[in-house]
């Protein structure tokens, strides 16, 4: 209490700081700390075990903390904290519990396979953590600077996770470019918020509402152009068309773990920010930014089922098939209606399980035919019906999960967004999202007919790298912890698909009060 | 009365017991079992004419149960005993038992022997159904029951692709006549609300002209199909690839008249329709004429009584045109006995001199054959109307009331009439008389007689064809039939008043006519075995009416059916669809050249997307 | 749990249970027996549901409606008429034989599974009347039957598989979008958001939208059912899929179009319906003659017969669009007819394809001689589905033509050629088949018992319903009239009177 | 006479074009990394040059976070770079292209 008190005599005015609206990103930054620390004093011999139950509790605490304010935040007036610049309200804690939910299920499936490629260190658990907390900070960010900190946290993080295997060539091509990409649209973010600073004079989401409902700007070109520049670094994120070329390369070339994990991460970071931003600040402007939007929205759907068509390999096509998931997320912000966020925050959760649980089977895959989390072609899984019928039945299911087959949180995912873009009377857009489900369907078709059709052919050796001291332990007691995950991501995806009513609650609980 | 229900019962059980057991009955067993059945039908159709002979005023149904009825349509099974029905009946049976009791003989040593019998019981019955029923569906069921049954015992032989395509032939073409049953079904319903006969009773009608006319012609299209009037009897020539006793039963006796019933039991709706019955008419003596023309030339001895067959049910439908109902069932009735027993003879010829139809390699079989020559010379006599046989009578009632109609449809008979007797003349002195010309066929030994279980059926369709014009002479008082059909026919039967002295003038003509026709035959063809002056080719192709139907409608059908299913359905239908998928692939494959690796271009194809998003914003902004 | 819940559950837990039974490999045929009792068990049930519907009550019954997903306003609403009873019927006795057909297979776990799983798809969707509901068991029925078609199908099944999943899909994609639609703009009249049928009814659709909602609801029945133009998937999945799955698509899920259109498209926007009925059943006389005419230059049986099935449906389209009790009764019994008599057409081309390998016809020739009981059961089933009056058939297509001469005149009048065409294009394959003799004298073993007992149910079921369909149509007969009265008393669209074609008479 | 604070703008407008410019032209992977980081001080020059104008510290105190994510991107930047430049001796973007298609 002591150290309280003399920093109360000094002169400066600290921010009054209510660490309960900060509790997740401590829980996670503490997490990680903690991690670091422990590592750094055991010296010589890692402990993954250890790191990893650390990291669980840590993602725990944060589910945990963000169910806490959303039981909260039920009845509580606008909560600002720290001077106004984080928001913790329903909304930001479910994508709290979005990010505890991606977290719980990567740390179960990634390490072990990481483990083949780089050895136990305990980075890539910090790393996670780190990236987490970028991702709830851009959730709760209510200020433009500090959603651009958040987004550089999960960004920075993301870069060097997509490069953690820095000895294959693919991973250290896909580092480079999503870094280089990432920058430059980073910057242009940067740039955005600047105008929007100098036209609006402040960075803060809810000053900005305040001031432009006021005063109309007789020009607003600047403003116009700032938000044209916000859109195109929240589009980048999140992968939509025409800022979409990154993500194929770096899904293909990141470690399929990581790629599950950032498919999730970055996506529920940017959209939470999105929403967000275009909820309080410019909901003035809806006219002038709904038909970007919806155009960004449509171009991923389109593009981003038709490109998948001739591709050959399977992570190539998942990210394909995660673009046209951002265009259906991005119809739900274009609805913009109360009831349109929380069917895109049900969207958000419902994609977020079911990606990383795809990509963790994508992994069991590729370790059962022994292709160390590198690339992993169609012509790989034929015939694995025979030889895994198990594995190849829940990826089937997954895959479907995605292409929207009925009874699977996917179906009604897409169903809750058609029915936001009905509901503001855009029927056409609802058609073309349709069939635009319709051309996905022929991809994840193949993917599923590759692993029903064919003999299982020997594995052409892959060029398995160099593994520095990986533990040459059973691939049976390395996948234990990854099943678990895949069949929590099953039980999830499936169980609420079945039954829905209880997401669907928690998701309408979820509006921003900001 | 009820005894209806038995004469459709026995060939039901018939076909059915030698369904399950016929292959274990073997040859000659399943052959009785089958005569058997139709048999105790027939005996059955005489205990109803038994019985209806006291009361004939007013038609007995047997109802039987509720087959299906949805909305306003409510079809029953149910059988109907009037003058007509019981007419039929009788003489259908008669003449199945007689040709059961032939077939046991000419198909034996048949491997598939006990089936031939299944698919004769299963056509007796059918036509049982036929001319009972009393609701057009079930009507409709012994109609088409009929047709299949013919479609099988024709492609009876089914190794033989001939047979094959021509019972395919006759099954499609009585299809085709089929869909005129319902459609005048259909309007019959809409019209009268019902499909039961019992509401067509003559003058309760109130259908407007056109409509009547609408139905009887729909009504005669299904009967020119099964009856083998002039568009659509081709299939009838083809149908000789039968087993003669089929031809003998079915495309001469029975399911050929089917037609002529049909019309029969619609008189009341005729009697509304006179433009109708004037088309009825003219396509009788159309068919009669061209097919006797026709028979001139055939060669085959099947084909001659084949045409002789399409010929004299020109005449029956002539006589329904005109309105001469009895003369038409009288006319069938008779035709029946010497068209059976003429088919029968000829299958004896073609039996004995083992499977030999060209009656170019025949000749001289009197000596060989007395008993079937006896009765082929009857048979052909009566045919001709040569007095005092059947056929004068009967012909000579059509033709009288056609005369009362218009003589011009009188004249065109009576050319008819002496073609008719002219080519079975020709047919009798090339088979029976002349030279022998079988030795290469018989190799070498004389044919013989067939058996009795043949020859005793040839003998007692003699009688019948002979003594057949009892059943209704001219004479008052005599005319039993016509008579036992009058509450049938009541009103709708055309009465033409004809001075007495022109009825005997037009009796005089026929057997004038008749006796002509009989001498030209043996001035032509006593002799010589083939005259090419007077078996012109056209009447040999059957003035190629058929060769034009298979190219019209078999190769151009094939044809189009082919390019539908090649061109249309896979490259056209099935073409867009594909050509979807194709531009879709073409895009995911020109996303792929997008995709080109390089860094640089990806950036370039941002800033690109943001100059076109500024572009917008600038355009809303200047707004 | 009311009879219908139990007809869905029952092979739904049976599905997921498969994977998971207890079989060493090489007594794995238990587990095909374990898929025969649970469909038996079906069968009971539908049989249960048939007994105790009371033909004269108007409405639903055994109807279950319980909340699902409450912020969608979806309840789990089942519910039974004179339709859906005859349909479960159907789907419950083709089941079983279908499960019987099942053999040659190494997969029997997955094959029975999936088998399950669409039995439970297909009832689900007869009886569903919620539309979120019926619309997720109409996908459900994709799944099992793309892998179906994909794992155990024969020749180019892959691509076939696809084509039809992506093809219906498609369709199915404007249905959804059709309903969520009318839910909205019932919702925003009523403020009551619901899912169920007859809630829906009364939303006043303004013609424009009806017309709009019409065809997205009809797009993906006409997908299924198959009405032409959107028919090219059915001959590639019909031929690719292996014989109890083939059963079940043309015999089952061909009238899960059919049905839709009736229990959906009619009941939902009946004015619409009557005003676009000239289009439907000129598609439908299109279909009838197309479908026969291409059949007819077919050169492979397979696909031959999914050509007739289109013809066949076309004319099921025609009786329901005439709008006359006779023709919708007429083309609901169809249904029935026409599932039967395809499923045993079906069977027999799997026997025949059993024992010489090909379905293509200049290969076969000669099987009359070989094998005649095979030839006759044959020749029975091809002229029951020519509609030889006296089997099943028969009933339906007089029914049908009768119903649309009444109103629709000319229609009929042309429908009624394709009784011919039928006739043609199945006698001529007949006899290619049967008749001509085959050069070399390769062997075709005659019907066995075991392939005789498989078929015979559905041949004692040809000529029963052939001559005594009374007991379906008395249960067909009130809710075909009740539809019917129910599109011709809607008054017209709101708004724009879209103006009723001349033909349509008073129905007598 | 003062400088008007739109000039400023227009010069950090310019600055942040030539850095894209810079990025998208240049293909030496280093050069195209210092283009990026002229960026960024553009951005910084337009907060503080709108921090004048509005007279609001805001402005500049945001100039600090961006130093800060600005030198967080170079320390991974070059950490990527020089694992790509340990594998090959000269390193220009166009030839890390074996991910495409």
């Amino acid at each position: 209490m002591i150290f309280a008190n003399v920093l109360s005599q000094l002169p400066i005015a600290l921010p009054a700081i209510s660490y309960k609206a900060v509790a997740p990103e401590l829980v996670l930054f503490g997490g990680a700390l903690l991690i670091l620390l422990v590592s750094a004093t055991v010296g010589k011999r890692e402990l993954p075990g250890l790191y990893r139950a650390i990291a669980l509790v840590a993602a725990l605490a944060e589910g945990g903390f963000s169910g806490y304010q959303l039981y909260l935040a039920q009845g509580a007036k606008a909560s600002l904290a720290v001077a106004g610049a984080i928001a913790y309200d329903g909304f930001s804690a479910f994508a709290g519990i979005v990010v505890a939910a991606i977290l719980l299920l990567a740390i179960l499936i990634g390490p072990g396979f990481i483990k083949r490629i780089a050895g136990d260190g305990p980075e890539f658990l910090v790393l996670m953590l780190i990236s987490a907390m970028g991702a709830t900070v851009m959730a709760q960010g209510e200020d433009l600077i500090v959603i651009f900190i958040g987004l550089e946290i999960l960004s920075i993080a993301l870069y060097v996770m997509v490069g953690y295997r820095i000895g294959d060539g693919l991973a250290r091509e896909a580092a480079f470019k999503y870094f280089i990409l990432g920058g430059f649209s980073s910057a242009i973010f940067l740039y955005g918020i600047a105008l929007v600073y100098g036209a609006t004079g402040t960075t803060n989401l809810a000053k900005i509402g305040a001031f432009l409902a006021l005063n109309v700007l007789t020009h607003d070109g600047v403003l116009l152009f700032g938000l044209a520049l916000l859109l195109l670094g929240f589009g980048f994120k999140v992968s939509a068309v025409p800022f979409h070329l990154w993500s194929p390369d770096v899904y293909q070339g990141a470690p399929t773990s990581v790629t599950g994990y950032m498919a999730a991460m970055a996506k529920v970071g940017a959209f939470a920010a999105l929403i967000r931003v275009f909820d309080i600040a410019f909901a003035g402007q809806i006219v002038q930014w709904r038909p970007i939007v919806v155009g960004l929205a449509i171009l991923s759907m389109v593009f981003g089922a038709l490109f998948a068509l001739r591709q050959r390999e399977l992570k190539k096509i998942l990210a394909y098939s995660s673009i046209n998931h951002a265009g259906f997320i991005l119809l739900g912000v274009y609805a913009g209606t109360a009831a349109a966020i929380s069917n895109t925050l049900f969207y958000l959760i419902a994609y977020a399980v079911i990606v990383v649980g795809t990509f963790g089977l994508v992994s069991i895959v590729q370790d059962s035919i022994g292709v160390s989390e590198g690339s992993c072609s169609l012509d790989q899984l034929r015939g694995l019906a025979r030889s895994r019928p198990a594995l190849a039945t829940v990826t089937a299911i997954m895959v479907l999960a995605q292409a929207g087959a009925p009874f699977t949180t996917g179906f009604l995912a897409k169903f809750s967004i058609i029915v936001s873009v009905v509901e503001i009377r855009e029927y056409w857009v609802a058609v073309v999202a349709m069939l635009s489900a319709a051309i996905a369907v022929a991809f994840y078709l193949r993917i599923v007919l590759a692993m029903f059709r064919g003999e299982p052919e020997e594995v052409e050796g892959e060029r398995v790298l160099a593994i520095q001291g990986a533990a040459t332990e059973a691939p049976a007691r390395r996948q234990a912890l990854a099943w678990i995950g895949v069949s929590l991501s099953l039980v999830f995806t499936v169980g609420f698909g079945i039954f829905p009513q209880p997401l669907l609650d928690l998701a309408a609980r979820a509006h921003i009060v900001g | 009365m009820g005894a209806v229900g038995f004469v459709v019962l026995f060939p039901l059980l018939g076909f059915l017991v030698l369904l399950t057991f016929g292959r274990r009955l073997g040859d000659p067993v399943a052959g009785w079992l089958g005569t058997l059945a139709v048999f105790g039908s027939f005996v059955s159709a005489i205990v109803v004419w038994l019985a209806r002979l006291g009361n004939e005023g007013h038609p007995y149904v047997l109802r039987l149960f509720d087959w299906f009825s949805a909305g306003g349509l409510h079809v029953n099974v149910s059988f109907r005993v009037d003058g007509l029905s019981v007419a039929m009946i009788l003489f259908v049976t008669g003449v199945a038992t007689l040709i059961h009791l032939y077939s046991i003989g000419y198909m034996k040593g048949d491997p598939l022997y006990h089936q031939f019998f299944v698919y004769l019981n299963l056509f007796v019955f059918s036509m049982v159904v036929l001319v009972t029923a009393n609701t057009l569906p079930l009507a409709f069921l012994g109609w088409e029951g009929v047709g299949a049954c013919s479609y099988w015992l024709i492609s009876f032989w089914f190794e033989r692709p001939t047979a094959a395509s021509a019972g395919k032939k006759a099954f499609i073409v009585n299809r085709i006549g089929d869909t005129g049953f319902l459609l005048g079904t259909f309007l019959v319903f809409e019209h009268l609300g019902s499909v039961s006969f019992s509401r067509l009773t003559a003058g309760s009608l109130n259908l407007s002209p056109d409509t009547a006319t609408a139905i009887v012609l729909l009504f005669f299209l299904a009967a020119a199909g099964k009856s083998a009037q002039l568009p659509l009897f081709t299939w009838l020539l083809d149908a000789m690839e039968g087993p003669t006793p089929v031809s003998a039963l079915i495309h001469a006796a029975t399911m050929v008249t089917a037609g002529v019933y049909l019309m029969a039991r619609l008189s009341p709706i005729l009697a509304l329709a006179h433009t109708a019955d004037l088309v009825i008419a003219i396509v009788g003596v159309a068919t009669a004429f061209v097919a006797a023309m026709a028979a001139t030339a055939q060669t085959d001895i099947k084909k001659i009584v084949a045409y002789s067959t399409v010929s004299q049910l020109g005449y029956m439908m002539l006589g329904i045109g005109t309105g001469a109902y009895t003369a038409a069932i009288f006319l069938m009735i008779t035709h029946a006995f010497y068209k059976a027993l003429i088919f029968l003879g000829s299958g004896s010829v073609i039996h004995s001199l083992n499977g030999e139809q060209n009656i170019r390699r025949m000749g001289a079989l009197k000596k060989y054959m007395p008993i079937t020559t006896v009765t082929m010379i009857l048979a052909w006599l009566s045919i001709a109307g040569v007095p005092p046989f059947s056929g004068f009578f009967s012909k000579g009632a059509v033709l009288e009331n056609a005369f009362g109609d218009s003589p011009l449809l009188w004249a065109a008979g009576v050319i008819t009439a002496l073609l008719t007797a002219y080519y079975m003349g020709r047919l009798v002195y090339v088979v029976f008389y002349g030279t022998p010309r079988f030795e290469e066929v018989t190799h070498g030994h004389d044919p013989h007689e067939s058996p009795s279980v043949m020859t005793i059926p040839l003998i007692v369709l003699a009688a019948a064809a002979v003594i057949g014009g009892l059943l209704n002479l001219p004479v008052s008082g005599f005319g039993f039939l016509g008579s036992w059909l009058a509450p049938v026919f009541g009103t709708a039967q055309a009465a033409y008043p004809m001075s007495a002295g022109l009825k005997d003038g037009l009796m005089a003509t026929d057997a004038v006519v008749a006796l002509l026709g009989v001498f030209l035959s043996w001035r032509a063809w006593g002799g010589v075995s083939e005259n090419p002056a007077l078996e012109r080719k056209i009447f040999f192709n059957g003035w190629y009416i058929d060769a034009f139907y298979d190219r019209a409608f078999a190769r151009t059908g094939t044809a189009v059916a082919e390019v539908a299913d090649t061109v249309v359905d896979r490259q056209i239908v099935d073409g867009a669809v594909t050509g979807v998928a194709g531009v879709a692939r073409l895009v995911g494959g020109a996303g792929r050249k997008v995709q080109s690796g390089l860094v640089r271009s990806y950036l370039l194809i941002m800033v690109g997307g943001l100059i076109v998003m500024l572009g917008y914003v600038l355009t809303v902004a200047a707004r | 749990m009311g009879y219908l819940d139990w007809l869905i559950a029952v092979p739904a837990v049976g599905a997921l249970v498969v994977p998971f039974i207890p079989v060493s490999e090489e007594r794995r045929s238990l587990i095909r027996g374990f898929g025969l009792a649970i469909s038996l068990v079906e069968l009971v049930l539908a049989a249960v549901v048939g007994v105790q519907f009371n033909s004269h009550a108007s409405g639903y019954q055994f109807v279950t409606d319980v909340h699902w997903i409450q912020s969608f306003g979806v309840s789990w609403f089942l519910g039974a008429d004179g339709i859906t009873l005859v349909l479960i019927l159907l789907t419950a006795l083709l089941f079983v034989i279908a499960m019987f057909a099942m053999k040659g297979v190494k997969d029997f776990r997955a094959y029975v599974g999936w088998m399950l799983l669409l039995e439970a798809a297909c009832m689900g969707s007869f009886t569903s009347l919620d539309l979120f509901a019926f619309f997720v068991f109409f996908e459900l029925t994709l799944i099992p039957s793309y892998f179906l078609i994909a794992d155990f199908g024969m020749g180019a099944s892959g691509k076939a598989a696809v084509k039809f999943f992506v093809y219906t899909f498609a369709g199915s994609a404007l249905l959804l979008v059709g309903i969520v639609s009318l839910v909205f703009i019932h919702d925003s009249e009523t403020h009551r958001l619901t899912f169920s049928l007859p809630a829906l009814m009364d939303t006043h659709l303004s013609g424009t939208t009806q017309l709009l909602l019409f065809l997205a609801f009809t797009a993906a029945f006409a997908v299924k059912t198959p009405i032409f133009p959107f028919h090219t998937w059915s001959p590639d999945a019909y031929r690719a899929a292996p014989i109890p799955a083939v059963v079940m698509l043309a015999g089952v899920m061909a009238k899960l179009g059919s049905y839709g259109i009736i229990r959906f498209d009619l009941e939902l926007f009946p004015s619409t319906a009557r005003s676009l009925a000239w289009l439907m059943l000129t598609l439908a006389v299109i279909g009838i003659l197309y479908g026969a005419v291409v059949a007819a230059g077919e050169r492979d049986l397979g696909r031959l017969v999914a050509y007739s099935s289109l013809s066949h449906m076309g004319f099921i389209v025609l009786g329901i669009f005439a709008f006359s009790t006779e023709g919708m009764s007429g083309s609901i019994l169809q249904m029935v007819n026409h599932g039967i008599y395809t499923a045993a057409l079906f069977l027999l081309l799997g026997m025949i394809y059993e024992r010489r390998g090909t379905l293509d016809m200049a290969k076969l020739g000669g099987l009359q001689k070989r094998a005649p009981i095979f030839a006759a059961v044959f020749m029975l089933v091809v002229m029951a589905s020519v509609g030889l009056p006296g089997l099943n058939g028969f009933i339906g297509e007089f029914l049908i033509l009768v119903g649309t001469f009444i109103t629709h005149r000319w229609w009929a009048v042309v429908a009624v050629a394709g009784v011919v065409a039928s006739a043609v294009y199945m006698l001529w394959a007949y006899q290619r088949v049967f008749h001509r003799s085959q050069a070399d004298a390769s062997p075709f073993g005659e019907i066995k018992l075991k392939e005789a007992l498989l078929v015979a149910p559905l041949l004692a079921l040809i000529v029963l319903l052939g001559l005594y369909p009374a007991p379906l149509l008395a249960r067909i007969d009130p809710t075909a009239s009740a539809v019917v009265q129910h599109v011709l008393a809607a008054k017209g669209p709101v708004s724009d009177g879209a103006s009723l074609p001349a033909v349509v008479k008073g129905v007598k | 006479m003062t400088i008007p604070g739109s000039w400023y703008l227009v010069v950090a407008a310019l600055l942040f074009g030539l850095g894209a410019f810079g990025v998208l032209t240049r293909r030496n992977v280093i050069v195209m990394f210092m283009s990026l980081e002229l960026m960024l001080n553009a951005v910084n020059l337009t907060f503080v040059s709108y921090a004048r104008m509005l007279n609001d510290v805001g402005g500049q105190v945001d100039v600090f976070f961006v130093l800060v994510v600005a030198a967080a991107e170079v320390v991974v930047g070059l950490g990527i770079i020089v694992a790509i430049f340990r594998q090959r001796a000269t390193v220009t973007a166009d030839d890390i292209s074996s991910l495409k298609g």
